[in-house]
């Protein structure tokens, strides 16, 4: 096929403290997508994320990545992930240098230079030799958020990604992630923000079909 | 009949008590494992049957 | 594309060590507590029973060995309990590297940080309750041999019951018949020494019991976080 | 061959074709434990010979010995339903583990009572550190470790599969202690009269012996299908089946979260 897509998925059900959050969810991400998981809360949008990362189990349903079935914790997938769920996943006690080192060796290796620029880029500049625990929970949130400064797998998955964020900021987050998906990724988010602005943007509405938004 | 008599069969040359409790002990252990799932599935028959003629009832959750 | 190339597994077991080294320097209580705990226990014992040396010597070696297991277990329970809480547990999910070669990382330093000094301690505790001199080298010797089994197990249990607000006695009651081998052997390989007996066969015993429990722990360590966090 | 064992394999992977085949099965179990249980404790107390050293309290062995086989038994099948679950991820494995456990750990009780009762006419006082008395004392442990850990965790499906990885890993733990365990009672223990240890038994000591382990085995799958179908009954009591099978009315207009989970 001529382009088979990046993530497809078949059927998703999920059901969470025997509540059933949807049914039947059916959607394909091509490369260069960018889809907005949007529904009320309580939804289900982090359950499916989570899903889709494999940090959950799901009753029924299947998943495609890049044509293959996906099975969680699959390497060659991860190896292509970046997830940044509602935890920023910060060791307290390590300073945010050493937190964003540990990431970028456990994914794809990175100098300690990129890693003080996408630091500063993301505003903590000045915290850069501080313990994370005396940082505020925005602050650690965004140690996490600056691996997207620094990642270069193919499918990012982030959750509320513009949350604890200053304006300035979400303007310079949103030019990277259309970046992104121009380079051929593709972004799976859920955000309450209007993304309005992003070419190539799909909402998915849990419970309504996906449908394209028409570029502004 | 290996014993003369009943009252023998009761006594086993003084090892009846341990024998018998034994016993008992071991029918106990079979009745409950028999009798408690028992009585719980009829429990849990009765109040969902009872929840869903009301059916007004929110579906709250029954584990036991 | 995206040309991704993933780090080595070597790196990153590396980095992984490096990581949990900063934490548990960067935290010592977590580190005190169960040595002052592993002293206490045996404390107890000569309060409790009687400081004569008679009465004293012959339980020596498995008043050690009980404390040593006790302490051993405390430090245990929140081996992964602040990772969980924090997301980085979810994120070691997530990473392309096998998740039983990262958990051997973070628990080999786990044992690093928390037996070494205990069995540097245990013949100072065993001298206190009499243990005879010539049985303390096989004292050490045993208890390097016992304790990374009692951390990678109580690893496996630490990992099943992460996910639990409070496991205190829930966490003992599952592994503690598990160490039952290691304390038997253990406790009979220093009686012998105590005896002037040889020991090696105690000791090849535990040394047996290590290696199959260093082959067949990571894998039931990486099963049981995948079942914790998958929730 | 292998695609009509996959299906069965399947077929039984569905709670409702489980609970619809245990309807089934049961009074037959449910017959034959009795009987066996019932002639075979009436042989053993009225007609088996007794033991020309022990005397009557000989008796006790088949009660302890069947208990004693059907707790082990019973930790294996906990393993073997445990490896099931975590491989393929069916949700009857997880239904019937958890319905294991109570009765193994309650065999066990029995088996360690028995045994204990057994030995005071020879001993003197109920409870020596005989190995296997207390190789059956581990063995309570670990089950009441998987139970309790089955208790703690709130979502039905991660409880068992965190418990089928506790008793996968007791499972082999279980050949260390019990040689540990035999090793040291030797190293404590001059050989004495090893009181558990089965003399070599006439014809009429062991058809008793026999038909009670018959009994015992049928019990258990007995009381296992009985556990099973209430677990059954709690995991699936949205879906349409079960509604059915109480035979209420299902609600006028048709719930819209509904689903036919097979």
């Amino acid at each position: 096929m001529p382009n088979t897509p990046l993530l497809s998925v078949r059927q998703l059900s999920c059901e969470r403290e025997d509540r059933l959050l949807f049914t039947h969810l059916a959607f394909d991400l091509q490369a260069g997508d960018i889809l907005q998981i949007k529904g009320p809360n309580g939804s289900g949008k982090t359950s499916l994320l989570r899903i889709l990362a494999g940090l959950l189990p799901y009753a029924e349903g299947e998943l495609y990545w890049q044509g293959e079935a996906l099975h969680p914790g699959e390497p060659s997938f991860l190896s292509q992930l970046l997830f940044i769920g509602h935890a920023p996943g910060i060791k307290a006690e390590l300073t945010p240098i050493e937190n964003l080192l540990w990431y970028q060796d456990m994914h794809q290796g990175a100098d300690q230079h990129a890693v003080i620029q996408a630091l500063t880029r993301i505003g903590l500049g000045q915290f850069l030799d501080v313990p994370a625990y005396s940082l505020s929970a925005g602050q650690q949130r965004r140690i996490a958020l600056a691996r997207i400064y620094l990642s270069a797998h193919t499918l990012w998955i982030l959750d509320e990604p513009f949350t604890a964020i200053d304006v300035q900021g979400v303007a310079d987050l949103e030019q990277c992630i259309q970046a992104h998906a121009a380079q051929g990724g593709s972004v799976i988010l859920t955000s309450h923000h209007a993304l309005d602005t992003l070419a190539g943007l799909k909402v998915l509405t849990l419970g309504q079909a996906m449908e394209e938004v028409p570029h502004a | 009949m290996y014993f003369a008599s009943f009252a023998d069969f009761l006594s086993m040359q003084g090892h009846g008590i341990y024998v018998w409790a034994s016993y008992a002990l071991g029918l106990v252990l079979i009745l409950a494992n028999l009798l408690v799932p028992i009585w719980r599935t009829r429990r849990l028959r009765q109040r969902l049957q009872r929840r869903l003629q009301s059916t007004a009832a929110p579906a709250k959750e029954l584990n036991s | 594309m995206h040309k991704t190339n993933t780090t080595s597994l070597a790196q990153a077991v590396g980095v992984c060590i490096r990581r949990e080294f900063l934490l548990l320097v960067r935290r010592p209580s977590d580190l005190l507590n169960p040595l002052l705990f592993f002293a206490l226990v045996s404390l107890l014992f000569p309060l409790g029973i009687s400081p004569t040396e008679a009465i004293l010597q012959p339980v020596a070696s498995g008043v050690v060995w009980v404390a040593a297991l006790l302490a051993t277990l405390l430090s245990l329970d929140s081996l992964f309990r602040q990772d969980l809480l924090d997301g980085s547990l979810e994120q070691l999910l997530l990473t392309p590297h096998p998740l039983s070669v990262l958990v051997m990382a973070k628990v080999g330093v786990h044992w690093l940080m928390t037996a070494i000094p205990l069995i540097l301690m245990a013949p100072v505790l065993g001298a206190m309750l009499y243990l005879p001199t010539q049985a303390q080298g096989v004292l050490m010797l045993a208890l390097l041999l016992g304790t990374p089994v009692l951390i990678l197990v109580g690893a496996i249990g630490a990992a099943l019951t992460v996910s639990l607000r409070k496991t205190g006695v829930l966490l003992t009651l599952m592994v503690l018949p598990l160490y039952i081998p290691v304390l038997i052997f253990g406790t009979s390989a220093v009686h012998a020494a105590a005896q002037d007996l040889p020991a090696d066969g105690q000791l090849a015993f535990l040394g047996a019991i290590l290696s199959l429990t260093l082959v067949l722990a990571p894998l039931g360590i990486s099963a049981a976080l995948k079942v914790s966090v998958r929730q | 061959m292998k695609d009509t064992l996959l299906r069965w394999f399947h077929k039984w992977g569905s709670p409702k074709w489980f609970y619809d085949l245990s309807g089934r099965w049961m009074p037959w179990l449910a017959g034959l434990s009795l009987i066996c249980l019932l002639v075979g404790s009436i042989w053993a107390l009225a007609f088996a010979p007794m033991d020309y050293q022990q005397g009557n309290s000989f008796r006790i062995i088949y009660l302890h010995v069947p208990a004693a086989i059907l707790a082990q038994s019973a930790y294996m099948l906990l393993a073997i339903l445990g490896v099931i679950t975590l491989v393929w991820r069916m949700k009857m494995t997880e239904i019937l583990a958890t319905a294991c456990a109570p009765i193994g750990a309650s065999m066990t009780f029995l088996a360690l009572v028995t045994g204990s009762l057994w030995g005071v006419p020879t001993w003197g006082t109920w409870w020596i550190w005989d190995a296997r008395l207390t190789s059956m004392l581990v063995l309570l442990f670990l089950y009441l470790g998987i139970m309790a850990l089955q208790d703690a965790i709130r979502d039905p499906s991660s409880a068992a599969r965190a418990s089928a990885i506790l008793a996968i890993v007791g499972v082999i733990n279980i050949p260390i202690i019990k040689y540990s365990v035999e090793w040291w009672y030797t190293l404590h223990q001059p050989a004495t009269f090893k009181l558990t240890e089965k003399p070599a038994m006439p014809m009429e000591m062991w058809l008793p012996l026999l038909m009670m382990l018959i009994g015992f085995y049928a019990f258990f799958a007995w009381s296992l299908l009985l556990r099973a179908r209430h677990q059954v009954l709690i995991r699936e009591q949205k879906t349409r089946w079960v509604t059915q099978l109480l035979d209420a009315k299902p609600a006028t207009k048709s719930d819209p979260s509904e689903s036919a989970k097979s």
